[in-house]
């Protein structure tokens, strides 16, 4: 009986195989060859509990806590560095929001902070169709870092004096009709 | 040349400057900015962090707005990189992948919109002035060059990386900027660190990561001679100049270098006032480094590596061309 | 007409296909269903390409008189030849016979019995109608000229010109440098044995111009090339050296005296220095000297100054001759070897390794003329001051090679001549030696133990692509004026930035700029990245698919020496046995003009890469020369005028085989009803 | 009593008839040599008149038009009764030619064109009705098919002559011949014979110089600059047939700065003109990647109508997939 | 009892050099796909006149699939992007006869890539399957022609004046 031999497509699963299916465009993500470029050259490597050369290792392990608890994504600095000098070409970067946004549907990644953040710029564009510096600088440091508050506020203060920052947000005409867009598409991201 | 323009919210608030500045330059090199009625934010680089698809329908509104009300031009441009990168990433990406095209397509139908990818052509503000308007156009309007001022051109990350469309000559070393300087007057240094980042939102999810990127970009400009540093991001502003000040705290050190819009040394050039280019809305005074701009140009030896020295000197080196 | 019988044989291959096809089934088909389309014969048998299989059908030709022949089996890349070769043996054109794939298109790909069988029936049926179509064809025999070109002078192309012109044969060998030797001239060391490649290689360029049967043109290059496998014409460009050949003595006081020093961007890498008239280097054959125009004083000064060379010629005549032009010359070959080999990747292109911009970044052939005692540096490992001797030194691999952003190859030989640097270092200078791979790929003869031996020698070994190299300083604690080879280190698990003093880049070998230039004015083709391509990878690797045109050494791929010195011998051999067989013979699969139904339009003239079609003015039809012809029937099928026939794939043919293997369809409704 | 001979026209323009007549004073030869049975273009006869005839009793039909309607299907089939050769005369007889570029679209869209669109003189849908009761009685009207067919689907042909219409040099030779075989004189060409036209193509008869082709750019001719009067058209970047298209007319068209458009059909041996062509004009496209060879093809907005503007109803596809299907 | 799903027929044209040892490789490498493509072996998709496709489609078939090397990898160096040319205009033509694109495929396969030719082969089927059959009537084959497979306008007599 001749046995069908699976095509790569059918061999990428489990976590590698959810990974690249959540990322969009040609990203090339199982192409990962190790050589390390991406670590070398990330601006906050140093800093990262893996680098994305380990995240790719790990996600190919199938060890999925361990790289949504990682803090590496959220010390992507969205430089490109890695994604234009990879020699496979991955786009290392666009797989690090991934990874992101499924930490936080996860709900692993320890450190809220940095999900914190995103989350609170996305709160303000969906309710404005805007983003609010003034609301989100003290949203979040109110939340996370309460003790920060008091250290940013020369910062805060000289941007209102230089007419950088305004008091009040910007709602968009429109907002009902982007309303109804995000909610179609986060339904269709659900269901894939 | 007339094109569709997204000023993003950054341009709006804290990158004022960089939109003051804009709107008084546009007339002198005949660009035909139509703002995007009702634009909504990019989304940065958070939202894609948060909801990895429905960011890309984020985006996708701004496009078919753009597209509904484009007329006779198809360029969209921005002058924020991560505003551009957004809007450039989601055309791209529903170019290349059918199934987020649909996912789009299917979301903006949702508010009545629809856009065909490929249908703008997603364009940098420094992109539109070097290669559409171009150097000479530029030269033509300088009425008062900016002899002696040494600029660093400093273009971050996201305009020339992963510069989905090829409008760079390089995603490490690009010059169009320091060409457009030398249009102005200024003379661009040579410095290598041209694209590293400047700290990007870890200024605040993480400041020490960032401050150590600002720093080594600081001093990497002030080593090598530059008086202040050209930008084409507000991100890339704020993190240079406002949070110069926070670094300089961290590492107890006292770096002083303006960075300003590239558009604001464009709109001194053309001969206008500081004011009316948002000049003084930096943290890092601008006023001291603009003093050093002479009459006339600097009588700099010609400094140019020669190839061919006596045998016994050092080895030649590579030609650069 | 004839009536024509055509025999159909259904194989078993044991259960391969009768496992899934009914095979039976398929010749009762074409013996009942085929019947009124001239099958005069089916049958099935276990094995039709044994033995006894092919006396089957051998003795049905003899005894039931078939005219055709069909095989149902494997694929016709397996055993066509084979009945082929049967029908010849009985006396049937062997291109009367076809063959249908029921074995790897159906039996293999197919699970269902029932569809299997049904689209085995269909595919006897198209084949039995394309047979019918089939015309006897003969062999195209071609008588071959036994001299040979060889292109480029480089170590594959001496060695192929050495092999044949040992055999007694005339042998042209172009080089377009001054000089033979190619890039091997240029290596100090070779690995993994390291011996110096000037002494190996000299006595071969001595041989190669020595020899009474090679006859040497270098500075030299082809423009055109007419003709066919057995009768080239091949027009060559000479340039002109401004040196008599037959007069200079070679004393080399013209070279002594020519006051103008340039960079040597060729054989010196850039990194040391020649005179306006100058020796391509020392060992140079023909040992010559050459004046590059564009730097003499005389021509860019528009023939005025200078003449110190002219001046100075000791010879009478003076051996100086401003006057020379370029000359144009004509050979006639029957073969040609293409030995053109590689170019060095621009290793400016990496912009973040700073190469042309960081002074002591150096590419691994300026670091070969370093180490060559002959060198810049009398092979003096230095930096770009020239004097100081690095503490430390990085070298990087796969420099525009493994990386999609440039070569997507393997260039097969940077990881060994990576650790013949390091050793070389080392042995100079004793600094410390970092070598940043990604992979380390040693897998010939002694090579490994050859990185057994640099592992000895103390060389570093981190396993990461480099990020960046940089001068300017990360933290507080760096010191200036050093360069950082920031990188991942993989195995470690750190991002590490390791200071060095310099750096060596081991660049890509890239396929020639205008290689594919070159394959069109040879005929042949040339991969989208610029490599040659061999007519079988596997089992043809020195032929191409133009008969007659053999490549050799790095033009066909990157390789080291003895793999190239092995295919210039294989391409020679390939040559030889064209010679000494003087007339070749050639599939008749090929396309002809109608000349009375040709009306000259002259819209197939521009579509053969072969240049097999040809436009006779006179007659006002165009005209295909069959020799050159490869068959591949574009011609044929953009012919407006149906002017072009392929024979073996005549458009009656075609025709015939879509009409039966769609039969089935048109006899489905009439059974319906 | 000598042969008779007829001449009759179903869906075509009456091009042809009026280029036999244009034949100058060598159609007398014809009444000279034949009965002129039955030539409505001509003279009066009804037919009635050829119903009655004996089977075969005419020597030779020159047969032009397609078969678009019922009436033409009968007069194809009734000729054919009653000829001892069927010619198949001209474009539209031989492949379709204008006429079947209708087979473009279907039945319905044909008649919803010429009633409800402008220069209708009826407000409001009206169709032709087949059968209509009237006061005198029922009166009818032929129906029209849901696509033309050539004449040689429909019926045996013995001969095939080309040309929209056919060049007058050619139906003088035609009808020298025909004559001569009626006079026993020559031998009658073999059944299915192209008579009439050349061997090759118009190229052949073209004498315009040429060179290898490399299409960069296809455009209309009132898009281009003045052509070069001694240059092949097709490479001054217009789309002319004559490459694929039987010679015979001696290049008329090329000859005066019109490019050929393709009317004697396909080549010898050709099965389909339109593939030919469209085979050759692409295979000279100066384009490697799919963006820029489209480009090239934009300056070609109706290939269906250029590539077949004359042997549509013939071709290996014949007409539009709707169409066909109300054939079925 | 219901109608049997409708099954398309594909003629598929392969080269000689790639493609048709691509689905040789196919099989060797016992990768399975639907039974719906009759394959023709050409020695190069340049042969590949667009009357061989519309033949297919008027003899019956849904689909011609037409596969050759990668571009820039023709074993007749440039070839298959004349096959690529030839199919841009040909998709133009069948769409003003209401043929759908869908139903004329060019794909490239190396020799290495049987898994991708029986990819292609199972992708084409699906669609087809999708799109339903093409239904082309029997072609009126004129009485004198009926016995041949080819055009034979027999003899050519060309009379000149």
């Amino acid at each position: 009986m001749p046995t069908a031999i699976p095509t790569p497509s059918a061999r990428r699963d489990g976590f590698l195989a959810e990974v690249m299916a959540a990322t969009p465009g040609d990203h090339r993500l199982d192409q990962c060859i190790q050589c390390g470029s991406c670590g070398g050259s990330c601006p906050s490597g140093a800093e990262m509990e893996h680098t994305p050369r380990r995240l790719f290792a790990l996600i190919r392990a199938g060890a999925r806590a361990t790289v949504l608890r990682s803090n590496a994504p959220w010390y992507c600095v969205s430089c490109y560095y890695c994604t234009v000098r990879c020699p496979q070409q991955i786009h290392i970067t666009d797989v690090m929001y991934t990874l992101k946004a499924m930490a936080i549907r996860a709900g692993l990644f320890h450190d809220t902070a940095p999900a914190g953040f995103s989350e609170t710029f996305v709160d303000y564009v969906e309710k404005y169709g805007r983003s609010f510096e003034l609301g989100l600088a003290t949203r979040f440091n109110l939340r996370h870092h309460p003790l920060a508050l008091a250290g940013m506020a020369p910062l805060g203060l000289g941007m209102l004096r230089r007419g950088r920052m305004d008091l009040t947000p910007h709602r968009i005409a429109g907002m009902a009709q982007l309303s109804a867009i995000l909610e179609r598409a986060k339904a269709l991201e659900a269901a894939t | 040349m007339k094109a569709m323009f997204f000023p993003g919210c950054s341009m709006q608030r804290n990158a004022r400057a960089y939109l003051d500045s804009l709107q008084a330059i546009r007339a002198d090199i005949g660009l035909d900015l139509t703002e995007i009625e009702d634009w909504n934010c990019c989304g940065a680089t958070e939202y894609l962090s948060v909801h990895r698809i429905a960011a890309h329908a984020l985006v996708g509104r701004n496009l078919a707005l753009a597209r509904a009300q484009a007329g006779d031009t198809d360029v969209l441009t921005a002058g924020c990189s991560a505003c551009y990168l957004n809007l450039a990433k989601t055309d791209a990406q529903m170019r290349e992948d059918a199934r987020l095209r649909a996912t789009v397509d299917d979301a903006l139908a949702a508010g009545g919109l629809a856009y065909r990818a490929g249908s703008l052509k997603v364009r940098h503000l420094l992109d539109v002035v070097c290669h559409d308007i171009g150097y000479e156009r530029v030269k033509a309007s300088v009425t008062r060059p900016l002899h002696g001022l040494r600029v660093a051109a400093y273009y971050g990350c996201q305009v020339v990386r992963p510069d989905y469309d090829r409008r760079w000559d390089s995603s490490e070393l690009p010059t169009a900027m320091d060409r457009l300087m030398r249009a102005l007057g200024a003379e661009p240094v040579d410095w290598a660190l041209k694209t590293q980042c400047c700290g990007g939102h870890m200024t605040v999810i993480g400041p020490e990561v960032a401050f150590g990127l600002i720093r080594r970009l600081v001093r990497g400009a002030l080593d090598a001679g530059a008086d202040l540093v050209a930008t084409l991001c507000p991100m890339c502003q704020l993190n240079l100049d406002a949070y110069q000040v926070e670094m300089n705290r961290h590492y107890r050190s006292d770096y002083h270098l303006p960075v300003l819009y590239f558009t604001q040394l464009m709109g001194l050039a053309f001969g206008r006032s500081p004011g009316e280019l948002g000049i003084g809305r930096e943290f890092v005074d601008a006023m001291p480094a603009l003093a050093r701009i002479q009459a006339e140009p600097p009588q700099v030896a010609e400094a140019r590596r020669k190839r061919r020295p006596r045998p016994g000197d050092a080895l030649p080196m590579p030609r650069r061309e | 007409m004839v009536q024509e019988k055509v025999g159909v044989y259904v194989c078993h291959c044991g259960s391969n296909i009768a496992g899934v096809v009914d095979v039976g089934d398929v010749a009762r088909f074409a013996a009942e269903e085929l019947k009124d389309r001239g099958v005069a014969l089916a049958r099935d048998y276990t094995f039709m390409c044994s033995v006894s299989g092919q006396d089957m059908i051998e003795r049905d030709i003899r005894e039931l008189g078939l005219t055709r022949v069909v095989v149902a089996a494997c694929s016709p890349h397996l055993h066509e030849a084979t009945f082929r070769g049967a029908c010849a043996r009985a006396g049937l054109n062997p291109y009367l016979s076809e063959m249908a794939s029921i074995r790897e298109h159906v039996a293999w790909v197919h699970r269902d019995p029932q569809a299997a069988t049904a689209k085995a029936k269909a595919i006897v049926a198209g084949t039995v109608a394309r047979v019918l179509r089939n015309e006897p064809l003969q062999a195209i025999e071609v008588p071959i000229d036994a001299r040979t070109l060889v292109v480029g002078g480089g170590i594959a192309g001496i060695q192929a010109a050495l092999e044949v012109a040992e055999a007694g044969y005339d042998v042209h060998l172009i080089e377009r440098e001054p000089s033979l030797g190619g890039h091997m001239a240029q290596f100090d060391k070779t690995f993994p044995t390291l011996d110096c490649a000037a002494c190996i290689l000299t006595p071969k360029m001595a041989a190669a111009g020595a020899h009474p049967k090679i006859h040497l043109h270098t500075w030299s290059e082809v423009e055109k090339v007419e003709g066919q496998v057995g009768d080239y014409t091949v027009h060559v460009r000479r340039k002109p050296r401004y040196v008599d050949a037959d007069v200079c003595t070679g004393c080399g006081i013209c070279v002594e005296k020519c006051p103008v020093v340039v960079v040597d961007d060729t054989f010196e890498a850039g990194i040391g220095y020649r005179k306006a008239i100058y020796w391509p280097f020392a060992q140079a054959v023909p040992n010559l000297p050459v004046l590059d125009p564009a730097t003499c004083t005389y021509f860019v000064g528009g023939k005025g100054g200078c003449r110190a060379c002219e001046k100075f010629c000791p010879t009478v005549p003076n051996s100086i001759r401003f006057d020379q032009h370029e000359e144009p010359l004509t050979l006639r070959v029957g073969n040609i070897i293409l030995a053109t080999g590689f170019d060095l990747f621009d290793a400016r292109r990496v912009a973040q390794y700073g190469y042309g911009r960081l002074a002591n970044v150096f590419t691994s052939l300026e670091l070969e003329r370093m180490c060559s005692a002959a060198g810049p540096t009398g092979g003096k490992v230095v930096l770009r001051d020239g004097h100081t001797t690095p503490r430390s030194v990085g070298i990087v691999h796969c420099v525009g090679s493994r990386d999609r952003n440039y070569n997507r190859h393997c260039s097969a030989i940077c990881c060994m001549q990576s650790l013949k640097t390091a050793h070389l270092i080392k042995e100079r200078t004793g600094a410390e030696v970092y070598d940043f791979y990604i992979d380390m790929r040693s897998p010939g003869k002694e090579y490994d133990e050859f990185y057994q031996r640099v592992l000895d020698d103390g060389v570093h070994f981190i396993r990461g692509k480099v990020a960046e190299i940089s001068d300017v300083p990360l933290d507080p604690g760096e010191e200036d004026g050093r360069l950082y080879v920031q990188v991942e280190d993989t195995l470690a698990g750190l991002r590490r930035r390791i200071p060095v003093d310099m750096v060596v880049l081991s660049a890509a070998l890239e396929p020639r700029r205008d290689s594919a230039e070159v394959g069109r004015i040879f005929g042949i083709a040339c991969s989208t990245r610029g490599w040659f391509i061999e007519k079988h990878a596997k089992l043809d690797p020195v032929a191409t698919m133009t008969e007659g045109v053999f490549v050799a050494g790095c033009a066909q791929g990157p390789k080291d020496i003895p793999a190239s010195v092995a295919q210039g011998a294989a391409a020679a051999a390939r040559v030889l046995n064209h010679i000494r067989q003087g007339v070749l013979s050639l599939e008749p699969v090929r396309a002809g003009v109608l000349a009375e139904r040709c009306s000259g339009c002259r819209l197939c003239n521009g579509l053969c890469p072969f240049n097999a079609i040809r436009f006779d003015a006179e007659h006002g039809v165009s005209e295909i020369n069959a020799a050159l012809c490869q068959g591949c029937g574009t011609c044929v099928a953009a012919c407006p005028a149906g002017a072009i026939q392929g024979s073996g794939f005549s458009d009656a043919q075609l025709y015939a085989q879509i009409d039966g293997l769609l039969a089935d369809l048109r006899r489905q409704p009439a059974e319906a009803t | 009593m000598k042969p008779r001979f007829a001449m009759y026209w179903a869906a075509s323009c009456g091009g042809c008839e009026i280029a036999v007549l244009n034949i100058d004073e060598r159609v007398l030869a014809l009444d000279a040599a034949f009965d002129i049975a039955f030539w409505p273009a001509a003279m009066d006869a009804k037919y009635r008149d050829v119903e009655a005839l004996e089977d075969g009793a005419i020597w030779v039909t020159l047969f032009n038009g397609g078969i678009r309607t019922d009436e033409n299907e009968h007069m194809a089939h009734l000729l054919r009764r009653k000829s001892r050769l069927l010619v198949a005369f001209g474009s539209c007889a031989n492949e379709g030619c204008i006429p079947g570029l209708a087979n473009l679209s279907t039945r319905a869209d044909l008649l919803r064109a010429a009633y409800d669109g402008p220069g209708s003189e009826h407000p409001g849908p009206a169709r032709p009705q087949t059968a209509w009761d009237a006061a005198e009685g029922t009166l009818t009207l032929p129906a029209l098919q849901p696509v033309l067919r050539t004449l040689d689907q429909v019926v045996e042909v013995d001969y095939h002559v080309p040309g929209c219409p056919p060049e007058s040099h050619q139906i003088a030779a035609v009808l020298d011949l025909l004559i001569a075989v009626a006079r026993g004189e020559s031998e009658a060409p073999p059944k299915g014979a192209v008579l009439g036209a050349g061997a090759s193509t118009v190229c052949d008869e073209c004498p315009r110089s040429r060179d290898v082709k490399r299409i960069r750019a296809l455009a209309r001719i009132q898009q281009l600059p003045p052509l070069d009067a001694n240059l092949c058209l097709l490479e001054q970047g217009l789309m002319c047939a004559g490459p694929a298209t039987r010679g015979g007319c001696d290049a008329r068209c090329p000859r005066v700065g019109a490019p050929c458009i393709g009317c004697y059909g396909a080549a010898p041996d050709v099965l389909d003109q339109g593939a030919r062509l469209m085979s050759a004009i692409a295979s000279v496209v100066d384009a490697d990647d799919a963006e820029h060879i489209d480009r090239v093809l934009d300056g070609l907005p109706d290939p269906a109508g250029t590539f077949y503007r004359f042997g549509l109803a013939r071709s290996l596809l014949r007409a539009h997939r709707a169409a066909l299907a109300a054939e079925e | 009892m219901t109608a049997p799903a409708f099954e398309p027929v594909i003629i598929g044209f392969t080269c000689n050099w790639c493609s048709y040892r691509a689905a040789d490789l196919a099989g060797t490498a016992r990768i399975e796909y639907p039974p719906n493509v009759r394959l023709i072996r050409v020695m190069c998709s340049g042969r590949v006149d667009p009357a061989f496709v519309l033949k297919a489609l008027a003899d019956g078939a849904d689909g011609v699939l037409i596969a050759g090397c990668h571009p820039g990898e023709c074993h007749y160096l440039e070839q298959n992007y004349k096959a690529l040319r030839r199919h841009r205009l040909l998709l133009r033509t069948l769409a003003q006869l209401g043929i759908e694109a869908e139903r004329v495929r060019l794909a490239w396969a190396s020799a290495a890539e049987g898994a991708r030719f029986a990819e292609e082969v199972r992708d084409m089927v699906a669609l087809l399957r999708a799109l339903g059959p093409l239904r082309w009537p029997a072609r009126p084959i004129p009485a004198a022609h009926a016995q041949a497979t080819t055009p034979t306008q027999a003899a050519v007599t060309e009379v000149t004046t």
